[in-house]
């Protein structure tokens, strides 16, 4: 286990959240998509914080920003599709050609 | 190793899965007092199903569907109180009282799981409800994203709802077998998520529950002790029902046995029990502000009508009742918990008439007041009317609070078939 | 302790403190009913079990199988974690961590999720309302839950619950946090899902997640359910009632006692507390129980201060 | 000792890897929400061998709410969410795989060629209380705005989720003529 | 960290033993189901629909509202370790906190988020 090997695995994480946001048609399976990004940001953060800061609190406190966004994010992410299903009964991107425009 | 087990779990109380027809009430709460019986709310959970009282000629509603859903070994026993059936098989009948039929219950059940009695096999046929198998692309009978019938079965469509979102509306028969219901009643209703949309009556699944000591009452006058002993019985029984399906069965199971045997000298005990009813915080918890009525459309309902604030009694009219000082309890809520209070308020005070009537008679002139309600020569019993008022109250609840509405009227099922066949109740 | 003597112990406590748990549910529930004589008791879980073993497991049209599987077996598994994060007596502990209280936490509000895949794995009405149940319970009760954990890590200063029991050396949380022994059993009933908060296995949903399940099934998911509100007797011992902490018996026997006395409670309040209603549960916990234990935080800490 | 340690992170990472990617692999909405808290157990156990044991466990904690809340609200949103019917709800998949496989290697890169100081945590300490003094001192701000912004969100998403808006029922009035209703 | 080793082992073999258990009960008992053996329990007549839909939960605004609240928790377990040692000033902080989030929860309550919409 190296600082090298973290990264490597968070970047693999990151690609497969690239993937899924720019591929799922859904809102909320988009969202998973960026949970999984911010998933391997926080795997890095701590790698980081772990092999390469000396053990500086700051890189636990990002660690914990990330979550907090990471809930801030899913928070008004399903308050907007609710809203949106609420209006236009649809669930899916392609649907709402408005949004795309 | 199979023997081993079957040895240990004739130690258990046997799993049975009561579908309990029409007459079998009293039955139904000595049976839930067997040590050595546990009547279970799934057939998922049981081992024998147990078929007892009466039912609507022809095949028995639901009877095959539920047979077939019990785990094998199952088993079916058929039991009939008032006397033996004859459309079923011998070997399957149980003739006799309760302390026949439980130890039939054991010896059965111990026979299927030690192997030396064949598991039954199912009787409906192994075919699939819809054909679906290598129907479709992947050969699962969809059909894009919501078509078809995958599996054998369509998904359910989107309908609108009171907030706004329009979501997928299941409908669903619920019962006659559901043990959160009454036995025998069945209810068509559209769920969305777990708020009931619309509720429709079935015919019942069992015959009338002819309450026959009331039904004498009307020609000629009956002893008051009899009736007010009758009344507080039949409100234990329901309590003790009730009670379980709040997740309380200890505390059903001691009501129900209040019920065995009542005399008025167990006043006392009675009230211990009652006041750890009202202890356990059920009011609040569960049943305040559900199911509140319209004083208007309750007329006749006994303990619905009074826990709605009218003071609706026959009793208030017969003079014997007069003469012992009779005056109705009443409480003003309307809503289930009142319901509940108003049930529990008449235990103590039929008891109370009970032991202050002697040998005093009362009724006989037409009109009874019975533990549901208002009986009359007409034939409709109070029952009917209660069932009629459930799609109104039951719509917009969530379904654990429109089981609680549906014990706090304390709805009898046959009542529709009392309505439907007019000679069914005053015959 | 080695994973070995871990396995070992986690798993006998477990299977004996859970056939206890069955025998007091017998027990109690014959007394409320008004029966005496409880000899039968104690041979009746066994018998119970073996007659289960012997049915048929069920499946139902077209189940999550894989889910269906790993719900009980999460389940159990879950117990067994949350049991190793307390230490049993003075030096006997499997997983005495740093976090301790954050990996009881973690362990306890997975449950959620074990009993979502239980109940939606089935594709069955009152299954899947009975997961929809449980999510909203676990959400309403873990928020208190976890408030009234921390506030018993106040005076330790520190998450390790072997602090937190040995801080309580002078005078016990449950005197000094009076709030915080009653919301943590409330909330605590609600993450086992045992009555009167047994919602998504409620008898108004004919068992809710379980309604399908039977046989072997059925007695895995009975046994890992126990197996949690025993976890949460331990942990309400530990942080609330000073654990092993006592004079003239030793540590282990104090534990066990204060551990089946506070199972004792729980499964008592089974039977003596009605099932509130869905929506009275939601509101309880975000209106009741989370106001108390934001007040029991906050005053326990003045007062530590 | 290490050799377990390495061996369980690999096994984690693998796991997290995985998982991840069966998010995007499996027509149930249930299953794509637990498969990606799967993967935040396995990158929370990941945290747990780097001593950042406080870390991992709450990550593993405050995940089983936020993925269950996932489940409920995909299942509550998506048409055939249990994915009876098979799907594929992708669009755009070749240019998603690209993009996806480039940050890959591009962020790998950056990881084993960039030079990081190499400055390990001291082993021996709690982590924790340096985070809560770091909380309560110096980030003191970080930590109050924290707040701030969770109050903005809850209030935020509650009053876009009520019905009952300010100005009439949120349904009313609002459907757009453009929008294309495909059912 | 090692302990955790030891937590993980016990999690696991709880695991498999339960998986054995259910094993051992298919083994005594096969799961051979007919089509009839198979259908979802509903009181005795058969379902109409798959179970399976787009459910419609009603306690959304507490879902919502839970998403934000909760990352409460994880300022408070550090919080909760260095507090005897911060003193006074943590307490004042994290009421300032805590009070910013209550100020959520009486909106949600006052909006009638925890009742059933």
């Amino acid at each position: 286990m190296s600082l090298d090997a973290l990264l490597v695995v968070a970047a693999a994480l990151f690609g497969a959240g690239v993937y899924g946001a720019l591929s799922q048609q859904s809102f909320v399976m988009i969202m998973m998509g960026l949970e999984l990004m911010l998933n391997a940001t926080i795997l890095a953060v701590v790698a980081f914080w772990w092999g390469s800061t000396g053990g500086n609190p700051e890189g636990q406190l990002l660690a914990i920003v990330v979550m907090a966004v990471m809930a801030i994010e899913a928070a008004i992410g399903f308050a907007l599709v609710t809203n949106v299903y609420r209006v236009r009964k649809a669930d899916i991107t392609e649907k709402l050609r408005r949004l795309r425009g | 190793m199979r023997d081993l087990l079957a040895r240990l779990a004739v130690g258990a109380p046997v799993p049975v899965f009561p579908v309990a027809g029409g007459g079998t009430r009293e039955a139904l709460a000595r049976l839930r007092l067997r040590p050595d019986v546990h009547l279970v709310d799934t057939p998922r959970h049981a081992i024998v199903l147990l078929v007892l009282g009466e039912f609507p000629p022809g095949e028995i509603a639901g009877l095959a569907a539920v047979h077939d859903m019990i785990p094998s070994p199952r088993v079916t026993v058929h039991w009939t109180p008032g006397g033996p059936r004859d459309d079923v098989p011998r070997s399957m009948r149980v003739d006799g009282d309760d302390t026949a039929l439980v130890a039939a219950l054991s010896r059965v059940a111990g026979e299927v799981l030690s192997g030396t009695r064949a598991s039954e096999p199912p009787i409906r046929p192994d075919v699939d409800p819809v054909e679906w198998r290598g129907i479709g692309p992947y050969g699962h009978g969809g059909k894009g994203m919501t078509g078809g019938t995958p599996f054998g079965r369509p998904l359910a469509e989107r309908a609108p709802d009171r907030d706004g979102l329009e979501l997928d509306q299941l409908s669903v028969t619920v019962g006659p077998w559901l043990g959160a219901l009454p036995p025998g009643l069945e209810l068509g209703i559209k769920l969305q998520g777990d708020v009931i949309q619309e509720v429709e009556i079935h015919p019942p699944a069992v015959t009338l529950e002819r309450p026959d000591g009331w039904v004498r009452a009307l020609e000629v006058p009956v002893p008051v002790a009899e009736l007010e002993l009758d009344r507080a019985r039949h409100h234990l029984v329901w309590l003790g029902e009730a009670l379980r399906v709040h997740d309380l069965p200890a505390l059903g199971q001691r009501t129900l046995r209040l019920a065995q045997g009542l005399t008025p000298g167990d006043r006392g005990e009675v009230e211990r029990v009652l006041a750890e009813v009202r202890r356990t915080g059920i009011y609040r918890l569960a049943l305040r502000g559900l199911g509140a009525v319209d004083p208007s459309q309750v007329g006749g309902l006994g303990p619905v009508a009074r826990a709605a604030g009218l003071e609706d009694d026959a009793r208030l009219d017969d003079p014997t009742y007069q003469e012992l000082g009779f005056r109705p309890v009443s409480h003003r809520g309307a809503d289930a918990a009142d319901r509940w209070r108003q049930r529990i308020a008449e235990i103590t005070q039929s008891l109370d008439l009970a032991g202050r009537a002697g040998d005093r008679t009362a009724f006989g002139d037409g009109v009874v007041e019975g533990p549901r309600g208002r009986i009359t020569s007409d034939g409709i019993l109070p029952g009917a009317v209660t069932v009629d008022l459930l799609p109104e109250l039951l719509t917009g609840l969530e379904w654990g609070d429109a089981v609680a509405v549906v014990w706090s009227l304390d709805v009898d099922p046959t009542g529709v078939a009392s309505r439907s066949s007019p000679e069914g109740a005053a015959a | 302790m080695s994973p070995a003597w871990a396995v070992a112990l986690v798993g006998v406590l477990l299977m004996v403190s859970v056939y206890l748990v069955a025998v007091m549910e017998t027990i109690f529930g014959l007394r409320v009913s008004g029966v005496r004589g409880y000899g039968r008791a104690w041979a009746l879980p066994m018998s119970r079990a073996a007659l289960l073993l012997s049915q048929r497991r069920s499946v139902t049209e077209r189940p999550d199988a894989q889910a269906w599987a790993l719900a009980p077996a999460l389940l159990g598994g879950l117990g067994a974690v949350a049991l190793t994060a307390i230490p049993l007596a003075a030096g006997v502990e499997v997983a005495d961590v740093d976090a301790g209280i954050v990996l009881f936490g973690a362990a306890l509000v997975q449950v959620m999720v074990a009993v979502f895949l239980h109940g939606w794995a089935a594709n069955s009405l009152f299954p899947v309302l009975g997961a929809f149940r449980m999510a909203a319970l676990a959400l309403s009760v873990s928020i208190p839950f976890s408030l009234v954990v921390i506030t018993t890590a106040l005076p330790a200063e520190s998450l390790s619950v072997g602090l937190i029991i040995s801080s309580q050396e002078s005078l016990w949380n449950v005197v000094r946090q009076p709030l915080g022994l009653p919301i943590y059993l409330i909330t605590g009933l609600g993450f086992s899902f045992w009555a009167p908060l047994q919602l998504p296995d409620a008898r108004d949903l004919s068992g809710g997640t379980s309604a399908e399940v039977s046989g072997a099934a059925l007695l895995v998911w009975r046994v890992a359910r126990a197996s949690i509100l025993v976890a949460v007797a331990a942990m309400g011992a530990a942080a609330f009632l000073g654990g092993y902490l006592g004079p003239w018996l030793p540590g282990w026997l104090w534990m066990a006692v204060k551990t089946f006395g506070l199972l004792a409670i729980l499964v008592w309040s089974g039977h003596r507390i009605a099932r509130p209603r869905m929506e009275t549960a939601v509101k309880l916990g975000w209106t009741v129980l989370l106001p108390l234990a934001l007040v029991d935080v906050f005053v326990s800490g003045a007062l530590t201060l | 000792m290490s050799g377990i340690v390495d061996f369980l992170f690999w096994v984690f990472a693998v796991a997290a890897v995985v998982t991840g990617w069966l998010v995007f692999r499996t027509d149930s909405m249930v299953r794509a929400a637990y498969w990606l808290m799967a993967s935040f157990v396995a990158v929370g156990a990941i945290l747990v061998t780097l001593d950042a044991q406080f870390l991992g466990l709450i990550l593993i904690l405050m995940m089983a709410g936020e993925m269950t809340i996932m489940a409920i609200f995909m299942v509550m949103y998506m048409m055939n969410p249990a994915g009876l019917n098979p799907m594929t709800m992708v669009h755009q998949h070749r240019t998603a795989a690209v993009a996806g496989a480039g940050a890959f290697v591009a962020l790998a890169l950056v990881g084993l060629l960039a030079d990081f100081p190499d400055r390990p945590a001291p082993s021996g300490t709690d982590p924790t209380v340096d985070l809560g003094v770091e909380l309560l001192g110096e980030s003191m701000l970080v930590f109050e705005s924290a707040g701030v912004a969770l109050l903005a969100v809850m209030i935020g998403a509650i009053a876009l989720v009520s019905k009952r808006g300010r100005y009439g029922d949120a349904d009313e009035g609002s459907e757009e003529p453009i929008l294309e209703k495909t059912e | 960290m090692a302990e955790l080793g030891a937590t993980l082992t016990v999690f696991l073999v709880a695991v498999v033993a339960i998986g054995v258990v259910r094993w051992v009960g298919d083994t005594l008992n096969p799961v051979q189901l007919t089509v009839p053996e198979r259908v979802p329990f509903a009181g005795g007549f058969d379902p109409e629909f798959h179970a399976w839909s787009r459910f419609h939960i009603r306690w959304y605004s507490m879902a919502l509202l839970f998403l934000a609240f909760d990352m409460e928790m994880v300022f408070m377990y550090p919080w909760a370790v260095v507090f005897v040692r911060e003193g006074m000033i943590s307490l004042v902080e994290m009421l300032m906190f805590i009070l910013i989030l209550v100020v959520g929860i009486v909106y949600t309550w006052r909006e009638r988020g925890f009742e059933w919409s």
